[in-house]
């Protein structure tokens, strides 16, 4: 044992390195935006073959409950044994499902004409009653097994479901709310008759109505789904209409980015998503795998507290919004997959103002502006955020100690942090807010209305308010369109948030996926993927 | 009674007293290192051990870039001697750009502040505990052996990961964890050591002339088991170095972009397919570390208190 | 002649330098006999057994000689072979009862291995239940025999339920239970008490009759090898310096050693003069002079001590290893 | 004798687990943030009355003391209450993923004490020779060894650039296994289905590989210098001179004798090897409940977290009492 453990280390450490350099150098492409233009012709895929699809996501799930959780990886999974009224194509525009149509007689009131010849997996009608049944789960309290639903928020103000006829469900709403249709694709029917027998075990033993059944499988390790044959097709704006080509699709659950990566590569799964941008360039040079990408619907931004001094000093938000180089972080950190925004809307999303140009990066003014304010010396500045994000809240903290102010990062844990914020405890944070609706109300209103739910920049502007309410309740599309570009004014101005960017959805699949993109909402639909 | 009083150093001068006592520590001194020349893999464990020692002090002055300054153009560069690496980062960089070799440098000090500080504050506890619970026994023995056999059905990691989670990472933090646990080691020690040697004759003569309790312990005990201790100390140091860079690792010890070794082999996680460089070179940088404090704890062993050879 | 050793050899190669642990020993052993190998601790005695058994431990080498068991050298039999002969032929039995034997496993199961491992009722019955109750049997007898007290019971007893004395009582079965031709006897009574000692070496005596067997008693107490021997072997730093029957070095030592080695036993004999120690401590081995190993101690040493001294043939079988002999020797030592 | 001993085993590890318990309950409520707020997530639209029915449900408008009244209730009713984040009972979450678990910790075990205790052994009796020291080098890297490094080494080396060995999971899909037990290299062979034995094997190799590593290496040292000690005592040499061939000798004679205290060390060790449980299932994605239990810690999980680490604590009491019987079986001074 004398001189042998050193000498074990510099064999143990040349062996080692002897491999590496095989995959070490990786030539840094350019990294070209897949702009995904080869559409797959949507009729092209064989039904009836006998193959697996194999998704790799990046979390496990939470449950298998459609009404229990407030997850969209979860719900990836969900959505592929049940169906909604209505569903998004991958573009984000809303299309029917189980609903063949609906009318909107007054503002308050949405008549959906329910599907014929829907079934559930074990062979019974899908009718009125179920869809009655699925939305009283959701917004009754205690109805869910004694339980109120997490969900029930996303029905916002969703009174009471009502049965007009046996192929008509009425939604009838406390006040008009434009974005029902949007938030629907978000609900899945569940079968009243099921859930009747089996209460809480739908959790573990789900059954919906959706292209593939439960075969097996635990939310922490593996989920096994096969093709429901007796599948009415799904939405006739989604072709091709019919049972789902594959006949096995399994969701494997690898948290590890470079297992998912090494897992496509490899052939172990067919498609992955949450690719960060430093892999494109690796999973592009293999000829097996193809890289797609779409526009996110998560909008990232520094949110200030603009209670707190300096803070409360509309020319030092603004100086930080000069001072941050996001066109720069776009394109190092996300090596390009990303749009920068000017504003507080999604850059492709509903009423976006296209009058307001970006604050850009100017570190100049930004020092001006502080020298303004009083702060030429700067100050103490410490930026909250998640563990995910904290690349883009470090660099932004070394570009603020440019101009003096000196920047700190602290990393929370999301749920220990949400409640120092709601309390106007901290100064600043970035994070992120998904709007897969693309409507402004369910970004605006719940982050800048005076005391919202997600209002971390504890920003109180009695005007903004009345826009938004009015927002809230205008029926008129152009009416709508107007508001919400005074509100965007609004809130350039005032610069309660850095505004940041809007990241690219990059997924990824083996080039013998067929019929298969990344959704603007993240979601992996499977009914129509085959293999080749 | 007995006839011969032996000379107790209370009989002596103080200054007496400290001179032979000095003397005895140079002669060991003295016989010690002559052990050690003679321990080939002690003194390699020393040698890097003090070299690491040197980093952690002047890691500041020697680096040669900032080990947390972010440089956005320089992402993700692999080390010098690879296609597409330069000098300037010789061992690359990280997905911030932060040179990974002067980052490796400043970690030397992160992990061995945690293991030093560990190391002494559960040696100040555990042995003033061991001594109190080993020489008066009683109520405060049987509360604290209870307590510390608690500790000890506690698997180690669950114990650290459990308590980091819940009062949340950070170098104090971190700290405190590992000492919560870390005192038992050397309570037993001392305890059972306290409990042996108070039987010797010494320690009754030392009574019998009207020696007081904390003299008793600290003059005539203490030295006596001082050996072990230190024997003891140095091995959990390269324990306490692991630990936190497993804490690290998992997200609940030193928090990127501070250079913590944990910290960086799990940055490097996410890059392992396409930037090895990071997660490597932080693992050789402890496992180099570790594998000089146990050789030379284990030569301090060897040479200082063999009975504890079964202490693994 | 049963055993026949000569110029036997161990030697231990150290870094510091090579121990000649067992230095030319040669002595002869007959059927039946009992021959003393006696020597204060440390040599050489032990190592000489062990090297009869090829059991000297690393790193430790038998470098020359042969031992010649029945005419043929057991240093050219195969380990395969060799191991055979262990327990069947040769036995073997130890200073401390206490650690000789297995403290995990049950003593009947020990003594049983032994006749196990030998295929005693191997043929006799195939089957393995009745085979072992055959075993069993035997050595329930065989414990009788060395004088363990209900030994069915004790049979299934662990060997720290036993006391010194029925240790080395188990110890002894042991080595009986194949029926050797020589009982290689290791300090047997040395840990043990007084009164035990005398009924150990009684056991042995009772069972060198009963049995013929040969017995090399190792000891360091020239009382209990005088009493119990015929023959004495005298060593000293790993050579044999003197041999003879029992009474002739008992009533007329030669060497200057054993007539050292006798005036140190205490006498309650009053007539006899009063204790004479050795001067001096027993060397290292690893530190011999020359010539003679116990020059430094003689009162007699001479300048041609320093020469190396062969081992002098004298009559009545006698040998001595000193030059004060040279001249009533028969000739050139072998 | 050997019952008595036995029951005194467990009376005493009760308060141990109770004990545990309330320090786990007493250091999780003692962190900040708000469960309810974790559970609804960022993007939340909850009511104040929901959030209000939660607190009820889940006692956290009662002071601490009633808390933990609560808690040790329903632990010893064996009820260890529902996940927040996924709104199932705790020990149903447990039960699911603790045969993933046991069999990863058997393996690695297992893997420990085959290559452990040979080596131990070999290196013993071949003192100082070349594969003793070679051994004694490597037990000695595996007690330095960072168990997350070595297992990310494993995945770089075997997974990534040769792609011999799967990186994640228990098992790959396409071997349709039937589930009987919940362990699978047992399923499989229960139900005859050979290439679901190889696939769960291939998946085994790296996770135990890494998580027996530094067991195996304190086993190897523990064994080698007890096997020392042993093989100078007589009963050894008595037992060559018996006769017995020398393979016997070391594994049946100086084996048994040297296994007593390496028994005690791998009682301890078992604590190792559950805390790298818990590093191990998450670098290799491993759906046990050391993965489980450190994402619930970032979702301050309270139930779930509580539950589990009961678990491992108690596992590491249950390895202790029988490592504890294990060593009367060995030890005949004890038993009496």
């Amino acid at each position: 044992m004398k001189k042998a453990p050193w000498l074990l280390l510099v064999l143990f450490l040349v062996v080692t390195l002897c491999f590496f350099p095989v995959t070490g150098c990786q030539p840094t492409e350019d990294p070209a935006v897949d702009d995904d233009e080869v559409v797959d012709d949507p009729n092209d895929v064989a039904v009836g073959e006998d193959y697996t699809i194999v998704v790799g996501l990046s979390q496990t799930i939470l449950t298998l409950d459609p009404a229990n959780h407030r997850d969209r990886v979860t719900e990836t999974v969900i959505r592929n044994m049940y169906d909604g009224l209505v569903t998004r194509t991958p573009d984000g525009v809303i299309v029917p499902e189980i609903a063949e149509s609906w009318d909107n007689p007054e503002p308050t009131i949405w008549d959906f004409t329910i599907r014929e010849g829907v079934k559930f997996h074990d062979g019974s009608d899908l009718t009125v009653e179920d869809v009655k049944f699925t939305f009283d789960r959701i917004i009754g309290e205690g109805a869910m097994e004694g339980e109120t639903s997490p969900r029930k928020g996303l029905l916002g103000p969703l009174e009471a479901v009502e049965i007009v006829d046996d192929r008509t469900v009425r939604f009838i709403l406390e006040e008009p709310w434009p974005i029902l249709l949007a938030m629907l694709p978000h609900q899945q029917i569940v079968s009243k008759a099921y859930l009747e027998e089996v209460g809480s075990d739908i959790a573990v033993q789900p059954m919906g109505a959706g292209p593939f059944k439960f075969v097996e499988g635990t939310i922490d390790d593996r989920i096994v789904l096969e093709r429901f044959d007796d599948y009415y097709g799904g939405s006739p704006d989604l072709p091709p209409v019919g049972p789902a080509p594959a006949a096995r699709v399994i969701f494997e659950f690898m948290p590890e980015v470079s297992t998912r990566v090494a897992a496509l590569q490899g052939g172990d799964v067919h498609i992955i998503h949450n690719v960060p941008p430093d892999m494109v360039a690796t999973l592009e040079a293999d000829p097996n795998v193809v890289v797609k990408t779409v526009e996110g619907t998560r909008m990232h931004m520094f949110e200030m507290n603009v209670e707190m001094a300096p803070l409360n000093d509309v020319r030092v938000r603004q100086a930080i919004n000069y001072a941050i180089d996001m066109d720069a972080i776009v394109d190092n950190i996300l090596l390009g997959y990303g749009t920068t925004v000017a504003g507080p809307l999604l850059p492709h999303g509903f009423a976006l103002n296209t009058d307001l140009q970006p604050y850009g990066y100017d570190p100049d003014r930004a020092i001006e502006l502080l020298t303004e304010a009083g702060y030429a010396d700067g100050f103490e500045l410490v930026i909250d955020t998640e563990d995910e994000l904290k690349d883009v809240a470090y660099a932004a903290a070394s570009m603020l100690e440019a101009i003096g102010i000196q920047a700190s990062v602290r990393i929370w844990d999301w749920g220990v942090l949400r409640d120092q914020l709601l309390a106007g405890e901290r100064m600043m944070v970035f994070g992120n807010w998904g709007n897969s609706t693309l409507d402004p109300s369910d970004l605006l209103v719940p982050k800048l209305r005076s005391n919202d739910r997600g209002n971390y920049s504890q920003y109180a502007n009695p005007e903004l308010d009345a826009l938004l309410d009015a927002a809230e309740i205008a029926v008129e599309r152009d009416e709508r369109i107007s508001l919400y570009y005074e509100a965007q004014e609004i809130i350039y101005n005032d610069a309660p948030w850095v505004f940041g960017y809007v990241g690219m959805e990059i997924e990824a699949c083996r080039s013998n996926v067929t019929n298969w993109r990344p959704s603007t909402d993240s979601r992996i639909n499977l009914h129509r993927v085959g293999l080749e | 009674m007995s006839q011969i009083q032996p000379i107790s150093p209370d009989k002596m001068s103080k200054r007496d007293y400290y001179l032979t006592r000095l003397r005895l520590t140079g002669k060991n001194f003295k016989e010690f290192m002559g052990k050690m020349s003679r321990n080939p893999s002690g003194m390699f464990g020393l040698i890097i051990f003090l070299f690491f020692v040197f980093l952690a002090i002047a890691g500041p002055y020697i680096v040669p870039k900032d080990p947390m300054a972010i440089s956005l153009t320089d992402r993700l560069l692999p080390p010098f001697w690879m296609e597409g690496g330069s000098r300037e980062h010789l061992l690359g960089t990280d997905q911030l750009g932060m040179d990974l070799f002067s980052r490796i440098i400043a970690g030397t000090r992160i992990s061995l502040l945690i293991g030093v500080l560990t190391v002494s504050i559960s040696i100040v506890i555990g042995t003033v505990l061991g001594l109190l619970a080993g020489y008066y026994r009683g109520i405060l023995d049987t509360v604290l052996a209870r307590f510390a056999d608690l500790l000890l059905s506690f698997p180690w990691l669950i114990f650290a990961i459990f308590t980091m989670a819940v009062i949340g990472p950070g170098f104090y933090n971190l700290v405190f964890a590992l000492t919560f646990k870390g005192w038992v080691g050397f309570f037993r020690l001392v305890r059972g050591d306290v409990m042996a040697e108070k039987t010797k004759e010494y320690v009754d003569a030392a009574k019998a002339l009207g020696q007081s309790d904390l003299n008793i312990m600290a003059r005539e005990i203490m030295p006596n088991i001082l050996n072990s201790i230190i024997v003891l100390g140095t091995l959990r140091m390269g324990f306490m170095i692991i630990m936190e860079a497993s804490l690290s690792f998992l997200g609940l010890g030193i928090q990127y972009p501070e250079p913590a070794w944990g910290s960086i082999v799990n940055i490097g996680r996410d890059h392992m397919l396409s930037a090895w460089w990071i997660s490597t070179f932080a693992g050789v940088a402890i496992l180099v570390l570790v594998l000089a404090i146990n050789m030379l704890g284990e030569s301090l062993r060897d040479i200082l208190d063999p009975r504890l050879r079964r202490i693994e | 002649m049963l055993l026949e050793v000569n110029n036997l050899q161990t030697y231990f190669e150290l870094s510091r330098g090579t121990v000649k642990a067992v230095d030319q020993v040669s002595f002869k052993l007959d059927q039946g006999e009992i021959m003393g190998l006696v020597g204060e601790s440390g040599c050489g005695k032990s190592m000489t057994l062990l090297s009869l058994l090829r059991l000297v431990p690393t790193p430790g080498k038998i470098v020359g000689g042969e031992i010649l068991f029945e005419g043929q050298d057991l240093l050219k039999k195969s380990s395969r072979e060799m191991t055979k002969m262990r327990g069947k032929d040769l036995a073997m039995i130890f200073q401390d009862p206490m650690t000789s034997l297995n403290p995990v496993f049950k003593v009947g199961e020990q003594i049983r291995e032994s006749l196990h491992i030998h295929g005693y009722f191997q043929e006799s019955y195939s089957g393995g239940s009745r085979r072992l109750k055959a075993e069993k049997e035997r050595v329930i007898e065989l414990m009788e025999e060395v004088g363990i007290p209900s030994p069915m019971d004790r049979y299934y007893e662990y060997p720290h339920q036993f006391s010194g004395g029925m240790q080395q009582r188990a110890v002894i079965a042991i080595a009986l239970s194949c029926e050797p031709k020589i009982l290689l006897a290791d300090e047997p009574t040395t840990a043990l008490d007084v009164t035990i000692q005398a009924q150990i070496l009684s056991l042995m005596e009772k069972i060198n009759q009963s049995r013929g067997m040969a017995i090399i008693l190792v000891t360091h107490d020239l009382g209990v090898a005088a009493e119990f021997c015929q023959r004495i072997c005298v060593m000293y730093a790993g050579q044999i310096i003197e041999q003879g029957q029992t009474d002739d070095i008992i009533e007329e030592p030669l060497h200057p050693y054993t007539q050292g080695l006798l005036n140190s036993i205490p006498r309650l004999v009053p007539d006899k003069p009063r204790l004479q120690p050795i001067r001096g401590t027993v060397p290292s081995l690893l530190e011999l002079p020359e010539g003679c190993n116990f020059m430094p101690r003689c009162d007699r040493a001479m300048e041609e001590c320093r020469l190396p001294q062969p081992l002098l043939e004298l009559q009545n079988g006698r040998r001595v290893r000193c030059v004060l002999y040279q001249a009533q020797a028969k000739g050139e030592g072998e | 004798m050997q019952l008595a001993r036995i029951i005194e085993r467990i009376l005493i590890a009760i308060p141990v687990i109770i004990g545990i318990g309330i320090i786990i309950f007493l250091i999780m409520r003692l962190t900040p943030g708000d469960p309810i707020d974790i559970m609804m997530g960022q993007a939340g639209h909850v009511s104040e009355r929901e959030v209000e029915l939660l607190r009820e449900q889940w006692h956290l408008d009662e002071s601490l003391g009633v808390q933990l009244g609560y808690f040790l209730k329903d632990l010893v009713q064996g009820d260890m209450g529902t996940s927040f984040t996924k709104g199932r009972p705790v020990w149903d979450l447990i039960k699911q993923a603790l045969p993933a678990t046991v069999e990863l910790a058997f393996f690695g075990a297992f893997f420990a004490l085959l290559v452990a205790i040979p080596i131990g052994v070999i290196s013993a009796v071949k003192q100082n020779s070349l594969i003793d020291k070679i051994s004694m080098a490597g037990a000695f890297f595996g007690i330095c060894m960072p168990i997350f490094w070595l297992g990310i080494l494993l995945i770089i080396i075997f997974s990534i650039n040769l792609g011999w060995l799967p990186t994640y999971g228990r098992i790959s899909y396409d071997v349709n296994l039937q589930q009987v037990t919940g362990f699978y290299v047992l399923d499989s062979i229960i139900t005859g289905n050979w290439p679901a034995l190889v696939s769960a094997i291939k998946h085994l190799i790296m996770p135990s590989i890494t998580l027996g590593f530094p067991m195996a290496a304190i086993v190897a040292r523990v064994m080698r210098s007890s096997m020392l000690e042993v093989l100078r005592n007589d009963y050894v040499v008595m037992a060559r001179a018996k006769g017995l061939r020398e393979y016997t000798v070391i594994v049946k004679h100086a084996m048994r004798n040297a296994m007593i205290p390496t028994v005690t060390v791998i009682g301890l060790e078992v604590g190792m090897l559950l805390g790298g449980n818990m590093i191990v299932e998450t670098v290799f994605s491993w759906p046990g409940l050391g993965r489980l239990v450190v994402s619930s810690i970032f979702v301050r999980d309270y139930p779930l977290v509580q539950g589990v680490v009961i678990i491992y604590a108690f596992t590491f009491v249950a390895a202790n009492l029988i490592v504890d019987i294990l060593y009367t079986y060995l030890n005949p001074k004890i038993s009496m």
